[in-house]
């Protein structure tokens, strides 16, 4: 057997961040793939060990720029507790349905990126242009598209406006309708479930052990989801994780495109019992103590472990992203598989590199 | 979801830690994360699992020079984050399933052990 | 495959949804983050703004009364904005024009 | 009477040599348009694909090693020949084999890059090789048993078009122009835009006016391939030029709402389904022993 | 004819981007550039895979120690005339990571930048306009390397 | 005339005997002392044309007891292998050879007369086998014995140039002669050669693939025996000529033509006998190149396409014409999965043999012309490409098309010739795909055949270019190669390569002068086609040869005046890596996962899953094998 071996990235045209993965193939076929990663290693975590806590809420938003929400959502939710602060009914609706939006975000871009490792450039273009609808209503409200810097301690920044909620339920309102066009396509198409189904199989065991997460998971059966514990305002709010028995990529974008409507539910929801009042409370004091917090990203659970020690600066912050757990389900899922299938196996595990290494 | 870190912590012997891990994986819990704090010269490695979103925490304590056993084998998901304490720590495993040598993050070039806090400064 | 001829032909028969950017550009909206302005007359030269920012983009010189942004380390997040005493740092929804290089925002106070 | 038939013969060369870059250049040009537009977006200007080699005649070369560009000079001429050659209505079968060599060329060109993306690039179009010569030699065959003749010429006699009789072989044709235009669901070996595993593919290391000829070759061969489509209609040129023109049309339409399929599917659907229809076909004409000349 | 021989780079500027240290934050801002709100395609701009056909070099996030040599390959790789555009503040300038341990800084100490664009994350409006600008300054680098005596007066 | 002839067939004799005697010094200047010789008298009597020579009485009697001895040598050498290695089959086989000798040998010939006829397409034949034959003589003298210092084997080299010498006699003999006895005769020798030169290594493998090789041919031979005696008994036909006098064969008195096509068959190693050309490349490389792809191979389709007149526009020239195109296509395909080199080509011979006898089987004017045309350019072709095997192999250690990855670095000449050779076997102008045309134009009324020479067509196009890409591929593996100048290598390549080429270019006299007589002759019609000013011009189509050549030279004149502009002024730059390039390890080495650096390499496909060697010949064999025994139960009545 001749083998082949090349190197997959970490500056390659498929992949929207650097991950390199070292392919050995033996005729077409995967034999060995091994990911290197190290590309977009920052040393985040010690960089808030330098800075004030409550500015350390901007760093951990740049973790990543796809759900920065939800990270800048989990560290001020840590700090609160260790600091014990009760916010605002307000402000935790609002924290749901901004992480809610963020979620919608998050899955239609992975969406059009699925589309473009598969070469189905259309696609792409369609679901990233709905993307933009949800952008609009970011940008609407708390003035950025990406990285929206809504969370603090104590609250949130940004309340919402009656035209605000107008805009959301309007916009989503239209997108469902659009966005079952595209999940026709994504789950009905020939040439696409060609790509997706039986691509990239994880039993229900390997995601187990794997420590698999997030859609990844609930691809594979397993219902994880962390937002059934009802933090935030989620305990207010009436859903089921949503799960599906395919275990391959088809099942993970399954779970995506349902996500997406269950978001779209959960906003509903969450604006018809939106409660008035302050959206954050001033905070005093210094935090001292540890936490773990934990959230359910559009990924899967982040973990966030804080160590603070009564002064100003954190003494220990540790993240651990959803990514950084899905990585070693590659090691399962690519052995087996075509050259082909390598982009789209990788997709499924929605790589977001820069969360992994901070 | 918020887990105060008083409770559940069990601290083990670093001989023991594989047992206390494999009884972890008997008991059905699945590996969530792993922390390193640095106190003064030592180093506390935390495991934290996760069933039914019940965390519990194996705890041992090492120094820098230490050879930690790889949990990797019991618990494949973990020899991502063994690896990223070997390069920012400088601490090492063995037994690691996939062994980076150190070259997960790091180059020749870049500062060694970064998150470790030298008193000396 | 039908699914997907169904979306490209409708977008085919209508206005294609691109902004022509540089040719037409739609309004900011209100609450859009583009640059920080500064308003040197009320400044005190507190440093706060300084001290504040997550990403050192601003060094005040209090002895000389300069306020210097780095508009290119600048993460426009509006933390000055918000903590300015004196409210002299307001948030625009105008965009920073690109650059050849990277030009030093450097306020000297006169008073 | 000498220098006037060699007027006419070099007006002629002239015309086969500048008209269809220059149809070829649009027809990219409409191509980019209309995929922009069946997206959603506005797309580039029309004359964007002559834009693009003006500015790659005008980049630096570089390659990989010195011998790259041979290989891309050779593509170029024999596509122009082949086009040439369909063009003066000369022997089908020979035509395809020169077309042969051209297609051979480009593939070991890439090949010889020595990039990891290339080569596999390369080596994926050798299989679509595979699986679109023997479609484009059965359709030679049919006209042949059709017309008695191999020659293009030939056709000009008939007295109904070679759809008539060949439909099945006109939908293999239609399957095997997606792979020639490096259309999804066969744009394995290299296509127009990045994003996909192998980078370019097969052009991974060509650059500049390399790249560029490249490109004014496809324009030859667009017309080549949508010549080969237009003599399903000879009999009534502007039927099939409407027929060439709408075969292309479907080409753009199949790319934006199909994803790329694997090599495995596209040998297994043309070696089964594809080849099954055209030799059926075949066996068609051969039973009812049908001529139309 | 006349109009085709002038501004002939900035007619159909080729883009390989080159992601560093970003959070994609400017990442995915790039990539909306190309879709049909935004459409950079109109310019002629396309994201070719390779450096190699590449005109402009699009960096989003700062240098780090494992990635200057990508960015070095990918930079040496590309034909000249070209031009490098650092998206976002830690293309810039380093941004927030400024001082972080494994961040060397903006990606100007590796590769001559020459077109900045400020904001984290830029609008994509923003990132058109460094392209076009990009565009602007690679005709002119052409133009250089064509007559290379003639200087500039200044 | 007559003298040239004799010597012919002397002259190797006397080399042969020469060599034994001669020591190891001289075998370079004896290999190249018998190539001048036997090219000038092949070439010259190529120039003065056929003729036709009728051996009576004293001469007869001479000749007819020489055949007699040789045979009655044969047959005890038969017997004391077979004994000597344990081989029943063998041993049977022989009995049965022995019993058709007796009986031949105690049927009196009434006539009395044995002749040599030969015609155009002898000579062409000659010409390949005098100047090809004895090119791959010189080459062995450059290669054989690394060969031997490789496999460790003692030097048998007193054993292997006189038997190659004696080969290319016995060709000789085989081509000129008319009396089907003496081709019989002639025939057996090829075989028992074949056999001694397959088991040239001695070890376990050699015997065994030789053995094979023996038996199948043996059954050949018997085929080729019985079928000669009912020849003359039911048509009383013993000569080549006396078939194409008699033309056209009715289906019942058809068996005995069919058994000598098996006999064909066997020697051209069709399908469901292939198995002993494929054993047979564990010989020596030059044996390959001349007994096993350009010459001896030929011998039996050279007796089906001179049996044509008998089966041509037949039904049974139909099935033939089947039965090649199938194995045509069937070994193409089995050659996708091929990694070696050798095995590559030895079912590329087998499919092009397929290829020929389909030609020789759809048996118009234009195929049969295809077919004799394909035997002249396949013998070039495939002996240039074998010896450029041989070669690749002494230069880097292995016969396996993936290391030959880059060869072009390490080797720039040798590789240059083979892809020359490999380009000269798919694309035009060059000979081998001029037949292609010729044979798919032809086969085109048949849907069957030409869907078979379609798609076989289209797999060996893949599979040539992959080898193809991978010579010409940059960057190397790591192989430690020593690209030798020896002369007695490169001059044969040269040679070869130079005639492939100028074959090609010449391609309209070769058709004036060797094909189109032989085939108006063979079909008693013309041939409906002719060769002028480089058209290849057929009432079905017309292949333009010149027009090609001339873009070749556009080609050529480009690359030279774009020089400046494309070629010498590029910057080389290094591979595209994913930007993970190391310069310091090597051009296409990248780092890694753990901080090292890798080296990144591509190899083909080989579609092994699909295109499995095993179930493949196993369908072949069904296939072929039906074909043949339907044949012969009479199903074609
Ligand atoms: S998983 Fe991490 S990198 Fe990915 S989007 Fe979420 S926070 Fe960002
Ligand atoms: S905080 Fe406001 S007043 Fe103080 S220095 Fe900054 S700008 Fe000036
Ligand atoms: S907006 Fe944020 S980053 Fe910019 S100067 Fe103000 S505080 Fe600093
Ligand atoms: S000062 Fe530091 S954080 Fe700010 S932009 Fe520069 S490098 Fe980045
Ligand atoms: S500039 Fe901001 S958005 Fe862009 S990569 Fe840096 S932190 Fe992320
Ligand atoms: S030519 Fe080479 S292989 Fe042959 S005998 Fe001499 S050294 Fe040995
Ligand atoms: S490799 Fe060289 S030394 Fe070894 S046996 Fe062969 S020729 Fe002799
Ligand atoms: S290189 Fe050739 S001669 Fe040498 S051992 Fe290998 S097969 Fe035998």
């Amino acid at each position: 057997m001749a083998k082949t071996v090349i190197p997959f990235g970490p500056q390659h045209p498929v992949l929207p961040e650097p991950l390199q993965l070292k392919l050995v193939l033996e005729d077409d076929v995967v034999v060995e793939a091994i990911p290197a990663i190290g590309y977009v290693h920052r040393g985040l975590e010690k960089l808030t060990e330098l800075k004030d806590y409550e500015q350390s809420v901007y760093i951990v938003e740049r973790v990543c720029g796809i759900c920065s929400f939800m990270h800048s959502m989990a560290y001020t939710r840590g700090i609160e507790s260790i600091m014990n602060i009760q916010i605002p009914q307000r402000a935790e609706y609002i924290r749901t349905i901004l992480a809610e939006i963020a979620r919608v975000q998050s899955h239609l871009l992975w969406l059009g990126l699925l589309a473009d490792s598969f070469g189905f450039e259309s696609l792409f273009m369609e679901t990233w242009r709905y993307r933009e609808d949800i952008l609009d209503i970011m940008e609407m409200i708390t003035g950025n598209r990406v990285i929206i810097s809504a969370n603090k301690v104590g609250g949130v920044t940004k309340d919402f406006t009656d035209e605000h909620i107008k805009f959301i339920l309007d916009t989503i309102n239209r997108l469902e309708e659009k966005i079952k066009d595209v999940e026709n396509v994504f789950l009905n198409n020939y040439t696409v479930k060609q790509r997706l189904a039986g691509i990239g199989i994880l039993t229900p065991e390997d995601a187990r052990e794997l420590g698999a997460l997030g859609p990844i998971a609930k691809g594979s059966g397993i219902p994880l989801d962390l937002r059934t514990t009802g933090y935030s305002a989620y305990k207010y709010l009436d859903f089921e994780p949503i799960v599906d028995n395919h275990c391959d990529s088809y099942g993970r974008t399954v779970v995506r495109i349902k996500e997406i409507y269950q978001s779209f539910q959960l906003i509903r929801q969450a604006i018809s019992k939106l409660p008035s009042g302050e959206i954050f409370i001033p905070v005093k004091g210094l935090p001292n103590g540890e936490v773990i917090s934990r959230l359910e990203q559009p990924r899967g659970e982040a973990i966030y472990y804080i160590k603070t020690n009564g002064t100003k600066t954190l003494s220990r912050l540790k993240i651990r992203t959803p990514t950084f757990a899905n990585i070693p389900t590659l090691l399962k899922m690519l052995p087996g598989s075509r050259l082909q299938d390598v982009p789209v196996i990788v997709l499924t595990i929605d790589p977001c590199i820069s969360c992994t290494e901070r | 979801m918020l887990d105060r870190m008083i409770d559940n912590v069990t601290t083990v012997e670093k001989k023991n830690l594989l047992e206390a891990v494999n009884n972890m994986k008997l008991k059905g819990y699945r590996f969530a994360a792993m922390t390193c704090v640095q106190e003064n010269d030592i180093f506390e490695l935390d495991y934290h699992f996760d069933l039914n979103f019940e965390m519990e925490h194996i705890k041992i304590v090492v120094n820098q020079t230490d050879e930690i056993t790889s949990i990797s084998k019991i618990f494949p998901a973990a020899f991502l984050i063994e690896n990223e304490y070997q390069d920012l720590y400088g601490l090492k495993f063995k037994g690691l399933i996939v062994d980076y040598k150190g070259a997960l993050y790091l180059t020749p070039n870049s500062p060694k052990t970064p998150m470790v806090n030298n008193k000396a400064e | 495959m039908a699914n997907m001829l169904n979306i490209v032909l409708k977008n085919f028969l209508k206005k294609p949804k691109t902004r022509l950017y540089p040719l037409k550009e739609r309004d900011s909206f209100e609450r859009t983050r583009h640059k920080i302005h500064f308003e040197t007359a009320d400044c005190i030269h507190c440093g706060i703004c300084q001290r504040k920012c997550p990403a050192d983009a601003i060094k005040v010189n209090r002895a000389e009364k300069i306020w210097e942004l780095n508009a290119y380390r600048c993460i426009i997040c509006g933390e000055c904005v918000n903590v300015c005493p004196k409210k002299c740092i307001t948030m625009l929804n105008k965009r920073r024009d690109v650059a050849e290089n990277k030009k030093y925002i450097s306020i000297k106070k006169v008073d | 009477m000498i220098t006037l038939i060699n007027l006419k013969i070099l007006i002629k060369l002239l015309l086969i040599l500048i008209l269809p870059p220059v149809i070829g250049c649009i027809l990219s040009g409409i191509d980019r348009k209309v995929t922009a537009h069946l997206q959603g977006r506005v797309g580039p200007p029309l004359l964007q694909p002559l834009y693009d080699v003006i500015k790659l005649f005008n980049k630096e070369n570089i390659v990989v090693n010195k011998y790259q560009n041979v290989y891309v000079i050779t593509y170029f001429i024999f596509v122009v020949l082949s086009l040439f050659m369909l063009l003066m209505k000369m022997d089908f079968l020979m035509i395809i084999f020169v077309y042969t060599i051209a297609n051979t060329s480009l593939i070991v060109g890439g090949m010889s890059t020595g990039s990891p993306y290339s080569r596999i690039g390369s080596v994926r179009e050798t299989i679509s090789m595979l699986a679109y010569e023997p479609i484009l030699l059965f359709y030679i065959i049919g006209m042949y048993m059709l017309t008695g003749s191999f020659k293009i010429s030939k056709l000009a006699y008939t007295n109904k078009p070679l759809l008539y009789y060949l439909p099945l072989i006109f939908i293999a044709m239609l399957f095997i122009m997606t792979i020639k235009f490096k259309k999804s669901p066969f744009d394995f070996s290299t296509s127009h835009h990045a994003h996909q595993e192998l980078v370019k593919g097969m052009f991974t290391e060509y650059s500049g006016p390399a790249l560029a000829i490249i490109e004014v070759a496809h324009w030859y061969e667009y017309v080549f391939l949508l010549g080969l489509i237009f003599l399903f209609w000879y009999t009534s040129p502007i039927i099939g030029l409407i027929l060439a023109l709408i075969t292309f049309f479907l080409e753009i339409v199949i790319d934006n709402i199909c994803a790329r399929l694997s090599w495995e599917w596209m040998l297994k659907f043309t070696w089964t389904i594809i080849i099954g229809l055209s030799i059926a076909n075949i066996l068609f004409i051969y039973l009812y022993n049908v001529k139309i000349l | 004819m006349a109009g085709i021989s002038k501004n002939i780079m900035s007619k159909s500027p080729w883009v390989v981007h080159v992601n560093c240290n970003s959070c994609n934050g400017c990442d995915i801002e790039f990539l909306a550039c190309l879709t049909p709100i935004y459409d950079a395609e109109r310019l002629g701009i396309i994201n070719v895979g390779t450096p190699k056909q590449a005109d402009i070099l699009v960096v989003t996030g700062s240098a780090n120690y494992k990635n200057i040599d990508v960015l070095k390959n990918i930079y040496n790789q590309m034909p000249e005339p070209k031009v490098v555009v650092a998206v976002g503040a830690c293309a810039c300038t380093g941004g927030v990571f400024h001082s972080c341990y494994n961040v060397i800084g903006g990606i100007d100490e590796i590769l001559p930048v020459d077109v900045y664009v400020p904001g984290c994350c830029p609008k994509p409006e923003s990132i058109i306009d460094g392209l076009i600008e990009a565009s602007r300054i690679l005709e002119e680098k052409r133009i250089k390397i064509k007559n290379p005596d003639k200087g500039v007066a200044i | 005339m007559e003298q040239i002839v004799l010597l012919l067939l002397l002259i190797p004799l006397i080399f042969s005997i020469v060599f034994i005697y001669s020591n190891k010094k001289l075998y370079k200047p004896l290999s190249f002392l018998m190539f001048f010789i036997c090219s000038i008298l092949s070439i010259f009597l190529a120039y003065k044309g056929s003729l036709s020579i009728r051996l009576t009485g004293q001469i007869f009697k001479i000749s007819e007891g020489i055949i007699t001895l040789s045979e009655i040598l044969m047959i005890l050498y038969l017997f004391k292998i077979s004994v000597k290695h344990h081989k029943i089959g063998i041993f049977i086989l022989t009995v049965i050879q022995t019993i058709i000798t007796l009986f031949t040998i105690f049927t009196p010939d009434k006539s009395e007369i044995l002749t040599v006829g030969i015609d155009k397409f002898s000579l062409a034949m000659l010409l390949i086998i005098n100047i090809v034959g004895t090119l791959i003589v010189i080459f062995a003298n450059g290669y054989i014995s690394e060969y031997e210092h490789h496999h460790g084997i003692e030097s048998k080299q007193k054993l292997f140039y006189p038997i190659i010498c004696l080969f290319l006699s016995a060709m000789n003999g085989l081509v000129v002669s008319d009396s089907l006895s003496m081709v019989y005769f002639f025939w057996e020798i090829t075989t028992i050669t074949s056999f001694i030169l397959i088991s040239y290594n001695g070890d376990d493998e050699a015997y065994k693939s030789g053995f094979r090789a023996l038996f199948l041919n043996l059954i050949g031979g018997i085929c080729f025996g019985v079928g000669n005696i009912l020849l003359k008994k039911m048509l009383d036909i013993d000569t080549l000529s006396g078939i194409i006098q008699h033309g056209s064969i009715s289906l019942s008195l058809m068996l005995p033509v069919f058994l000598l096509c098996i006999a064909g068959f066997v020697k051209s190693a069709q399908m469901p006998f292939q198995s002993w050309l494929l054993g047979a490349m564990v010989a020596p490389t030059p044996v390959s190149a001349l007994l096993h792809s350009s010459t001896m191979v030929k011998a039996g389709v050279y007796l089906i396409v001179k049996l044509s007149p008998a089966y041509a526009g037949t039904r049974l020239g139909t099935v033939i014409a089947i039965y090649g195109a199938f194995t045509f296509f069937i070994c193409s395909a089995i050659a996708v999965a091929q990694r070696n080199a050798k095995r590559i080509l030895a079912y590329s011979t087998i499919a092009n043999l397929g290829l020929i006898i389909c030609s020789a089987g759809i048996g118009t004017g234009v195929a049969v012309s295809a077919a004799i045309i394909l035997i002249i350019f396949h013998a070039i072709s495939k002996a240039l490409l074998f010896l450029c095997t041989g070669q690749i192999e002494h230069t880097i250690g292995s016969r396996d098309i993936e290391d030959m990855t880059g060869l072009i670095r390490i080797a720039p000449v040798l590789s240059i010739l083979t892809s020359f050779g490999i380009i000269s076997m798919i694309l035009p102008p060059f000979g081998v795909l001029v037949t292609k045309w010729m044979s798919i134009e032809a086969a085109g009324s048949n849907p069957f055949v030409a869907s078979f020479l379609v798609l076989g067509s289209a797999l060996t196009t893949l599979y040539y270019t992959k080898w193809l890409g991978s010579i010409l591929a940059y960057p190397v593996t790591e192989l430690k190669a020593q690209d030798k100048k020896d002369f007695c290598i490169f001059f044969p390549l040269w040679a070869l390569g130079f005639g492939v080429l100028m074959t090609s270019i010449f391609i309209t006299p070769i058709f004036n002068n060797f094909v189109s007589p032989e085939v108006n002759k063979l079909l008693k019609k013309s041939t409906d086609m002719y060769i002028k000013r480089g058209e290849v011009v057929s009432k079905l189509g017309t292949f333009n040869e010149a027009m090609v050549f001339i873009a070749l030279g556009l080609v050529v004149l480009f690359v030279i005046l774009m020089r400046r502009l494309m070629i010498s002024s590029a910057n080389i730059k290094s591979i595209y890596m994913c930007g993970e390039n190391n310069f310091a390890e090597g051009e296409n080495y990248f780092r890694s996962w753990n901080g090292k650096y890798e080296k990144a390499k591509v190899s083909n496909l080989y579609f092994d899953n699909i295109l499995d060697e095993k179930a493949l010949t196993t369908f072949g064999y069904v296939v072929s094998s039906s074909i043949i025994i339907i044949c012969l139960l009479g199903g074609l009545k």
